[in-house]
């Protein structure tokens, strides 16, 4: 039950299965989509609590050779990194899968396509192998475009959808470049993450090669997680997308190129990582300053949202940038958080675009009073979001300044005034006009979520983040290896890898060798 | 009678053609669809036999003029299937009736037989036959529906070009015979490297690169491809889009790797350049087309260049890209153009508006054309996107060596980018477009075609999940071209 | 048991909170009662614990990070020592007293679930702030306050006032949380720990370890008093956070929460007074200035609540100010010893207004009352006790407490000095002003006809809270907290301990009892039968500008509109116009552009065609041979 | 003076030149197929030409394939030329431009 791959591939089958099946039966396609999301999100806390929390070694790991002449296995496993964003990416994808009820229309393929996102970005997450790694990403991606295209809101929604095509497939393509040049440097022979880093950290590239190869990977997945200034897209996506996918995508999907960035640029590269990371340090302060105050001046509900989406970022990218274990630790907590933050508020801004048709905010007011269950959701959620204790978001966001400090990072300050002030600002300005004051007479009869069933999703990401913001020692246990490692393998002697594998070189070829009887 | 046996397969296809060529005067017209299966079903027999033969190295016939090598039959195989659609297609679509059934399907095995003797070409005497006889074959077959002004347009269009094409060809081919004194290969490949030199010889080249180059449609030949391909049938305009330019491309491989493999280097940048500027045409005129055909044509041009980058890296790598991608392409534009071949039939069409409600008045064709689209655009898991991974790394890695080639990976990276715009574009318009005053009644789709395009669509997913298979057969073919 | 104990303590109020929320949001007597259980079983506890002179630290790892270089530990770490044993009773004694009359207070309010359920999660983070070993665990529960104070200002969210109030009180404490959480990490960053046990033994053994950073870590850290503890320049939401209910404004915006910047200073003593630091110096001033410029604001001001708010910034001023003197005795027990009997007559205070307001119908000006001593006998006797000890009044708390920080001025700084026995006479004049035209002065509107003394429970916790406020200053609870800095506990008797002022430093004892004589007076020839305030037409423009609170409120708003609002509006300019318009529309427009015109190549005559074609062939041609 | 290979073949090039000409300028399709026409001879004489010269028969052999195939192609071309000049009564390149950009 709890095997990686039926995590994987539960959601993919189940989309398989519903294309299968005719249009008529419309309750069909959403009960299927629910249990195969709701079996891989269970199967995914087994996991996170049943691994050995802290020795960051590969485990529950799965291999299938794939094309062996180019070095590609189908190769899954958890370790420290990935297991929090396979965890909260099947929450995310059940609780997106509920919230899907607003759909009415062609279902089918609605549903289709929320389960391909779903599997594939778990996919994304548990491969160690480059080629799937990219593979599933892209799996994941595009329902996102066709989703906003068909299901999407608002007048601008054919302009989002092309920007956010073009934007993100630019962004994909440019890491998938920068993928395939590592691959070749490090001798074209495989594809797989725990060979490439035993190889490369006994090996490591030439300087040129890295510091040319690095930022391929870092614009590329940059452009994926709307690194200033290439973040147009997302603002503008977030808001024309239908609730499910902006949740899928702003959650979960989002942090692969963070993900890609922990799991392969800085480790494998680290002369690279080391020459370029301050480059992106700086950049950050785009997404935390600048975006900061972008959001500030929003008056529709999910602008702001998008914008500090975008601004939370670059709290990973500092975490990232500072190439210290509490930043790094601190940047994939961040990560694990925002996902369930993003996706909470994007459900709950759905439920009141479901509910009000609008969400300019100038409109709304008061509405605590009429929905005090998405309400109260809503100002946690918010105050989550700038960065309150007890919610997941804080010790992420803390380590991250914490690490940045002890890497001699003064913009730390501006970073801090743009979570801690600027965070306060326009979260709070959206309680303000969005539950607090004079409640309009037409808004009188609007309707809270009304019993468990409906409010099960909220309480579910709401519990991701308060059960991470009060232990966040559950993760951060596990995260702790594998950031160590990475830190280690840029600045430190000791050599990047993963633990308690065979040290011999070329073991995983002999694998897969052995598997096919290839010669 | 070993060389009969060798050019069995040619052979076979050819007798096939004559005999539906006969039999179409004795049977009545409610049988003539028979008679398509029966072609079709032969070309299947003719396929399966094509396992038969296990070339241990290269094998030649007829004085050397004719070699079979994996190479050879990979291309062979690859003809035979598209063959085999192309003919499905035709039975299934009614243009046809205007011309004779018969006729057309022996037209179109004719031209199957000049593109796989294409593939086994070691003469340039038999390299410019079989490229006639497809050509020829073609400008029939273009002009098909000849009381269509547009279907006779194109065929004047392409006769004119074809036919300028062939003639550099020719004076090519007589300009490398007179530096070399002789038209085999295998000669051509063993002369000293003085004579390799000879300008004359590099003149003769380049013009057999420029026939090659109309039958690839890439830039600068490409002008005629959007006319052609916007006018011809659609069963024609598929042959046209997978066989011909296969036919384009199994020649260009072989002259490059085994005819004259000293030029190699020179041709490097040739075709580099040819690559890049390829894909910035057809991808930028693309941009504001509405006619699903010609949208097609510019994207043709658009991925002679992506193949083009693969056979410009000249290293086995780039070649199996080439051969990977074109087996992609083939299946994802039979499927574009039997949605295609259907919709024209319903709707008297081909624009985008004619595609608007198509998922609801068939599902299927919806699926259809949104499979091809993806797979074209290049996103997994479809073979598409594999082809373009194949292509990338092979330029990446002839990078190190040419670091033009980063350019050109600039060049196809934005490219990408770009065709998803009017990719995606068709996608929406088959699913959310808004239909016009057309009636909306639900499309029919015969079993003919709808059994070629389920094929279709699984041969797309199924190259995309699991390409060991393809890739393996491309690796043999490129070795037994001599590349490691 | 010991070990528990302080979890039970912390974790009660925490239970209360959540089980409220879970279950009676709308029940709002269970969740009262819930609510104040908790809340006196603290009280119990702490008792417990403070009769066993209970000390030593309780941890649960929070995080805990570490490789060779460094390593980060954050603990949710109780701490049990002087300080924290006796700031527990005090903030859950004055905190039961006021859950008990809260019960009274917001009777007939539907939100009552709400109300109870932010006063346990607020006594949930006093307490964790009380208790905290660890830097990182204290900014946790510092913002936690916060966040409560923000819920329980914005109570009544319908109103637009309560709703900004709430608003502006949590953004000015997140920018001094701003300072304060910088100067964590820079404490961190330079001595590698934040456990505040591990700190205090690195800095005795060096106390230079700080370096030339000393200030400004000293700085940074006080920033986080002076959101919380509202010190000038943070000082203006407090005023405004009496939008929320009554008895908040007691707990919170009194007693407790606006005391723990004072409480956070005493805790981090030993990190401002560490040699070559200059922060207390700032610290003494900052407190001083608060102390005047609240106590100027404060004699202008017509509403009961606000008065009392710029007494309690004006105390608050007096606190930081004694934290900041306290650096050549090295013990700033002072302070904490003012704020002790602070809370119990500042609780008082609010609590005898609330009655006030509750009997008056929410009416809040004083000029509209008068004449109460008759109606609300109860309440105004409480209240003068109150007003007694806050005016440093002997024998009562406020007395002993407030003496010993104008000893501590006198010693230290006669400037300051000079401004806290001014502060002390001005304090004298605003209360006396406030209790002769609110309670003993003729009515001046028709409300206090209909008034009625308000039910037992609430006047029973204003008597309760009128013991400690007259009698506090002989439980020794000064030198209780000298222990915690090493002081040596000196027995006195009761006797002694009246006259102890005047032994030991008895210029200061004096001067502020004349500046209290002089205040009392100056209010009784001004206000005793005043119907209409005289000093706007005395003082003109003074006045003016003392009731519009020197203008700070307009010069940040100002000064916000143009840095900061304006920022945003340029970037949100930039973003909407030059990223997405210009460079995003640009390049996409020229890409199709170019398709456009590319295309036109494309004639359809065949001529052109196979012009372009040989043309074509010419071009391969001069590049493949020209070079 | 005996005429040497030189002389062929720029005779040969000159015709394959006038035959391009002839394809660019002329309007008329039957004028331009036969600059077609003309250009393959060209490409002929140039074979025969150096078959001659280097002393092989091959490019003779090649002289009548591309007679054939010549042929062949003028049979179709003319017959499409046919078919639309009975649908437009015109052979002008003008007349086929309905398809374009």
């Amino acid at each position: 039950m709890a095997s990686l791959s039926f995590i994987i591939f539960c959601p993919l089958l189940a989309a398989l299965l519903i294309a299968a099946i005719p249009r008529n039966f419309k309750v069909l396609f959403r009960l299927i989509a629910l249990g195969a999301t709701f079996l891989p999100a269970l199967a995914a806390v087994r996991l996170f609590l049943g691994m050995e929390p802290a020795s960051g070694r590969l485990q529950y790991e799965e291999f299938v050779p794939w094309v062996y002449s180019l070095g590609i296995s189908y190769h899954v496993g958890v370790d420290g990194l990935n297991i929090g964003l396979i965890l909260m990416g099947a929450i995310v994808g059940f609780a997106a899968a509920c919230i899907s009820r607003e759909i009415t229309d062609r279902e089918k393929e609605f549903y289709l396509l929320l389960l391909l996102m779903t599997g594939g970005i778990l996919g994304a997450f548990a491969s160690y192998d480059l080629f799937f790694f990219y593979f599933f990403h892209e799996l994941a991606l595009v329902p996102t475009f066709i989703m906003i295209g068909v299901w999407g809101r608002g007048d601008r929604k054919n302009y989002a959808t092309f920007k956010i095509t073009l934007y993100l497939s630019l962004g994909a393509l440019l890491s998938l470049i920068g993928l395939l040049a590592l691959y070749l440097q490090a001798g074209g022979q495989t594809f797989n993450i725990v060979e490439l880093t035993r190889r490369l950290s006994a090996n490591p590239l030439s300087p040129g090669a890295q510091q040319a190869i690095f930022p391929l990977l870092m614009f590329g997945f940059g452009i994926l997680v709307s690194l200033w200034p290439f973040h147009t897209w997302a603002p503008l996506g977030y808001a024309a997308a239908p609730t499910a996918t902006a949740m899928m995508h702003a959650g979960v999907i989002k942090k692969f190129g963070l993900y890609g960035l922990l799991r392969v640029a800085v480790p494998l590269l680290p002369a690279g990582a080391e020459s370029w990371l301050p480059v992106l340090a700086l950049l950050c302060l785009g997404n935390l300053v600048y975006c900061g105050l972008v959001a500030m001046r929003q008056r529709d509900f999910n602008l702001l949202l998008g914008n500090s989406s975008v601004a939370h970022m670059g709290f990973v990218f500092l975490g990232i940038a500072s190439l210290s274990l509490v930043g790094v630790t601190g940047a994939v907590l961040v990560m694990v958080a925002h996902g369930f933050l993003a996706a909470l508020s994007f459900a709950l801004s759905g439920y009141l675009h479901q509910r009000l048709g609008t969400l300019e905010m100038v409109q709304m007011g008061g509405l605590l009073k009429r929905l005090p269950f998405i309400g109260t959701v809503l100002a946690m959620a918010l105050l989550a979001g700038c960065g309150l204790p007890g919610f997941a978001n804080f010790p992420g966001e803390a380590l991250v300044l914490f690490g940045a400090v002890k890497a001699g990072q003064w913009w730390v300050i501006l970073a801090a005034w743009s979570g801690l002030v600027i965070g306060g600002v326009y979260m709070l300005r959206a309680i303000r006009q969005i539950l607090h004051g004079h409640l309009p007479e037409r808004w009188a009869g609007v309707p809270d979520a009304p019993h468990a069933w409906h409010k099960l999703p909220y309480a579910l990401l709401l519990a991701g983040l308060v059960v991470f913001g009060c232990f966040p020692g559950l993760l951060t246990k596990r995260i702790q290896p594998n950031a160590s490692r990475i830190v280690q393998a840029v600045n430190g002697p000791m050599l990047a890898g993963f633990p308690g594998e065979p040290e011999a070189a070329g073991y995983w070829l002999a694998r897969g060798r052995k598997v096919t009887g290839h010669e | 009678m070993n060389d009969l046996v060798l050019m069995g397969l040619e052979g076979a296809v050819l007798v096939t053609g004559l005999a539906v060529l006969l039999l179409d005067l004795w049977i009545t017209p409610d049988q003539r669809r028979l008679l398509g299966f029966g072609a079709i079903a032969t070309l299947g027999v003719i396929f399966c036999a094509s396992f038969a033969y296990l070339p241990d190295g290269t094998q030649y016939a007829f004085g050397g003029m004719y070699a079979l090598d994996e190479f050879a039959l990979y291309f062979k195989r690859f003809f035979l299937i598209a063959g085999m659609f192309v003919l499905l297609l035709s039975v299934g679509t009614s243009h046809a009736e205007e011309g004779g059934q018969g006729e057309y399907l022996s037209l179109s095995l004719f031209a199957l037989a000049g593109m796989m003797f294409c593939a086994s070409a070691a003469n340039l005497a038999l390299l410019f036959v079989s490229l006639e006889l497809v050509t020829v074959t073609f400008y029939v077959l273009v002009g098909f529906q000849r009381r269509r002004l547009a279907s006779l347009e194109a065929a004047i269009k392409y006769l004119i070009i074809g036919a300028l094409s062939s003639a550099f060809l020719v004076y090519g081919i007589a300009l490398i015979y007179g530096a070399t004194g002789t038209l085999d290969f295998r000669q051509l490949a063993s002369l000293p490297a003085a004579v390799m030199e000879s300008r004359i010889l590099w003149l003769g080249a380049l013009f057999l690169f420029v026939g090659l180059g109309f039958k690839m449609a890439a830039v600068p030949f490409q002008i005629w491809a959007p006319d052609v391909y916007q006018g011809a049938p659609p069963s024609t305009t598929a042959f046209l889009a997978v066989g011909s330019k296969a036919a384009g491309f199994v020649l260009l491989l072989r002259v490059l790797h085994q005819t004259l493999p000293v030029l190699e280097t020179r041709w490097l940048h040739l075709l580099m350049g040819v690559a890049g500027l390829s894909i910035a045409y057809g991808v930028l005129c693309a941009i504001p087309q509405r006619s699903l055909k010609r949208l097609l044509g510019y994207s043709s041009i658009a991925n002679a260049g992506y193949l083009l980058i693969g056979v410009a890296t000249l290293s086995a790598a780039g070649a199996t890209a080439a051969l990977y991608y074109l087996a992609g392409y083939l299946y994802t534009v039979l499927a574009a153009f039997i949605v295609i071949a259907v919709v024209l039939q319903h709707t008297g069409r081909d624009d985008f508006d004619s595609l608007a409600g198509l998922h609801q008045r068939s599902p299927l064709l919806a699926a259809g054309l949104t499979f091809a689209m993806v797979s074209l655009a290049g996103i997994p898991p479809l073979a598409g996107f594999f082809g373009k991974f194949l292509v990338l790394k092979a330029a990446l890695a002839a990078g190190a060596e040419h670091p033009g080639f980063y350019w050109l990976l600039g060049i196809a990276v934005v490219g990408v980018v770009i065709s998803l715009y009017y990719y995606f574009g068709v996608v929406r318009a088959v699913y959310w477009g808004t239909p016009g005053e057309q009636p909306a009644g639900p499309i029919r789709v015969e079993w003919p075609l709808q059994v070629a395009l389920y094929l279709a669509m699984v041969a797309i997913l199924w190259l995309g999940v699991m390409p060991n298979q393809i890739t393996n057969l491309a690796e043999l073919a490129v070795k037994s071209l001599g590349l490691r | 048991m010991e070990y528990y104990l302080p979890w039970f303590i912390l974790l009660l109020p925490l239970a209360s909170a959540v089980a409220i929320t879970l279950t009676s949001l709308r029940k709002g007597v269970v969740a009262a009662r819930l609510s104040i259980g908790a809340c006196v079983l603290a009280f119990v506890l702490s008792a417990v614990l403070f009769g066993r002179d209970a000390s030593g630290v309780t941890q649960f790892n929070w995080i805990s990070l570490s490789d060779g270089a460094t390593s980060f530990i954050a603990d949710i770490a109780l701490r049990l020592d002087p300080l924290s044993r006796l700031m527990l009773l005090v903030v859950t004694g004055v905190a039961s007293a006021i859950h008990v009359y809260s019960f009274g207070y917001m009777r007939h309010d539907p939100g009552m679930g709400r109300y109870f359920a932010g006063l346990s999660l607020f006594m949930f983070s006093m307490l964790g702030i009380v208790l905290a070993d660890n830097l990182l665990m204290l900014f946790i529960f510092w913002e936690l306050v916060g966040v409560s104070s923000y819920l329980l200002i914005g109570f009544w969210y319908e109103k637009e006032a309560a709703a900004d109030a709430a608003k502006k009180a949590f953004l000015t404490n997140r920018v001094g949380d701003f300072g304060f959480l910088l100067g964590i990490i820079l404490v961190w960053a330079l001595l590698g720990t934040l456990d505040i046990g591990a700190l205090k033994t690195k800095l005795l053994t060096d106390p230079d370890a700080l370096g030339a950073l000393a200030t400004a870590a000293g700085l940074l850290l006080f920033c986080g008093a002076v959101g919380k503890s509202a010190q000038f320049p943070l000082h203006v939401w407090l005023p405004d956070a009496m939008e929320g209910p009554t008895p908040v404004s007691a707990l919170i915006h009194a007693a407790t929460m606006v005391a723990a910047g004072v409480y956070l200073l005493c805790r981090l003593f030993f990190l401002l007074d560490v040699p070559g630091s200059h922060a207390l110096v700032v610290i003494a001033w900052t407190g001083g200035l608060t102390a005047l410029l609240a106590a100027l604001m404060a004699v202008q001001q017509d509403d009961i609540k606000r008065i009392l708010a710029y007494s309690t910034l004006s105390q608050l001023g007096y606190m930081v100010m004694a934290v900041g003197l306290s650096g050549s005795a090295d013990n700033p027990s002072p302070a904490m010893y003012h704020l002790t009997t602070h809370a119990f007559f500042k609780a008082l205070l609010f609590l005898g207004a609330g009655s006030v307001i509750h009997a008056l119908h929410h009416e809040q000006n004083i000029w509209r009352m008068g004449g109460l001593v008759r109606r609300l006998p109860l309440t105004f006797w409480t209240f003068l006790v109150g007003t007694l000890a806050l005016c440093g009044v002997p024998p009562l708390s406020g007395f002993f407490s407030k003496d010993g920080i104008l000893a501590l001025a006198q010693h230290g700084n006669l400037a300051l000095f000079a401004l806290a026995v001014l502060v002390a006479g001005l304090t004298a004049f605003y209360m006396f002003r406030l209790v002769f035209v609110a309670f003993i002065g003729p009515a001046k509107s028709q409300a206090p006809d209909h008034a009625h003394e308000s039910p037992p429970v609430m006047t029973a916790p204003l008597v309760v809270l009128a013991v400690p406020s007259v009698l506090a200053g002989f439980w020794g609870i000064n030198e209780y907290f000298g222990q915690q800095y090493g002081a040596r506990p000196v027995e006195h008797g009761f006797l002694a301990t009246l006259i102890e002022p005047f032994t030991h430093a008895p210029g200061a004892a004096l001067s502020g009892l004349i500046a209290t004589t002089a205040g009392v007076a100056l209010a009784f020839a001004l206000y005793r039968n005043a119907v209409t305030d005289p000093l706007p037409s005395r003082l003109g423009l003074v006045a003016r500008w003392l009731r519009d609170r020197f203008y700070f409120d307009e010069l940040y708003a100002g000064l916000i509109r143009w840095t900061q609002d304006a920022l945003a509006a340029v970037a949100d300019f930039v973003d909407r116009w030059v990223v997405a318009g210009l460079v995003v529309k640009g390049v996409q427009g020229s890409v199709e552009l170019t398709g456009r015109l590319l295309r036109l190549v494309q004639t359809g005559n065949l001529q052109t065609y196979s012009f372009l074609f040989a043309a074509g062939v010419a071009l391969l041609l001069y590049f493949a041979l020209a070079r | 003076m005996t005429p040497g290979l030189e002389h062929y073949l720029v005779v040969s090039l000159l015709l394959f030149a006038l035959g391009l000409l002839g394809v660019i300028i002329r309007r008329n399709l039957l004028v331009i197929y036969m600059s077609l026409e003309m250009m393959l001879n060209a490409a002929n004489l140039a074979l025969v030409a150096f078959s001659r010269f280097n002393n092989n028969l091959n490019g003779q052999v090649m002289v009548f394939f591309i007679i054939t195939v010549a042929a062949a192609e003028v049979a179709v071309g003319l017959a499409l030329i046919v078919a639309l000049y009975r649908q437009r009564q015109s052979a002008h390149v003008e007349d086929l431009a309905t398809m374009k950009l």
